[in-house]
């Protein structure tokens, strides 16, 4: 029963971690993933979430199993 | 349909023409091909800009690009597509990003190919870090407008 | 600038490849560089075209396709721009037109490209003859538009 | 004293010449080397007329030594 967090470009280097794993126990919404694995209370607007892959906003539900993601806004191309 | 992204260096005009080589259906049927070729210059605001690193979120990133070239090719009349992105380190006048379509059409090839770099620039989960004369680094943090 | 209209065929990717090569001032400073390849479809209204000819009027063709590039060149941050168009006997999946540009930015690269097009095919003095699979010739009264 | 004419594609097929020569004296317009070349009273608008390879309409006016050139629509690209 575990949450895969992942982190990347400056937030990982600012989160200190490029990866973590939660237990999916008593966590319902991609804000709380957030404050379990920052420990911060709120989710900058502008930090973009993903849920298996695909885009989310802060109050989407997660469950077991799930692959979450926190990144800044994209530079590629 | 070709999506790659690759930590290997992409020379780009030699790769279109293997690609056409390789695919003798688009030969005679397709009246446009549009190239778009994103390169890195060696400066970034007001600064010298000496390397680069290319970061992205495997698995989502190719996702991504495979869903951009999807929309485009159910949105317009397209026979193919390719887009190739780099990651990793790269160094100025290096190819960073190659997108290709080809069509009967150029109007089609025009909008297609512009529609898949704006939603490739805003949707797929790549970020560059720029390392500059002084050895300093930072990260880019937005990307530029792709309106005049 | 560079423009240049042949009865040679253009090998186009090579070609581009050697124009880089010898444009060095390009790497490093141009962000986007974007190609038009306009070719030769073997099929027409319905109908299969084995060969075409293009037709063109010596002197003022040169000067409009320079003209053309020189007005883009005016109204965007272009750092060079390249326009071959061929003329003559040409066959399907023949490369007809190419037009590239490379800037700093890919706004410009994609308006100017596209500006340039559809000012080609809508000012630059080429006329195509097509001949059809039993031997008929046709004229190509006009141009399709460029908008999708 | 004399104008150069070209005609070009379908018209120069039409006409049945690729070029021809007429005397500048008298001729003032574009309109007038069409008829005195081709033979027809009017010059259909669809038709493109260039003096010196500028486009221009009928009634532009011509003197000695301009190239006039007649053509159908371009179709090049």
């Amino acid at each position: 029963m575990s949450i895969e967090v992942k982190f990347f470009a400056s937030l990982r280097e600012r989160v200190g971690k490029p990866s973590d794993s939660i237990d999916a126990n008593g966590v319902t919404t991609v804000l709380e993933v957030w404050q379990q694995t920052v420990g911060e209370p709120s989710l900058d607007p502008h930090i973009l979430a993903a849920v298996n892959m695909e885009y989310v906003s802060a109050d989407h539900a997660v469950c077991d199993g799930d692959e979450v993601a926190f990144f800044p806004p994209v530079t590629g191309g | 349909m070709l999506v790659e992204i690759s930590e290997q260096p992409i020379d780009v005009w030699p790769r279109l023409a293997s690609y056409e080589d390789e695919h003798p259906e688009l030969a005679g049927q397709h009246g446009a091909s549009v190239v778009f070729a994103g390169r890195m210059r060696d400066f970034n605001e007001d600064e010298t800009v000496r390397q680069m690193q290319l970061e992205h979120y495997p698995g989502m990133s190719e996702k991504f690009l495979e869903d951009i070239v999807q929309r485009a090719m159910d949105e317009w009349s397209l026979m193919d597509a390719l887009v190739l992105h780099r990651v990793g380190k790269i160094n100025p006048s290096d190819t960073i990003v190659v997108v290709v379509v080809w069509s009967a059409h150029r109007a089609h090839a025009y909008a297609a190919n512009q529609f898949i770099m704006e939603a490739l620039k805003s949707e797929a989960p790549f970020w560059k870090k720029e390392t500059l004369d002084d050895g300093q680094t930072r990260w880019v943090e937005k990307n530029t407008p792709g309106t005049v």
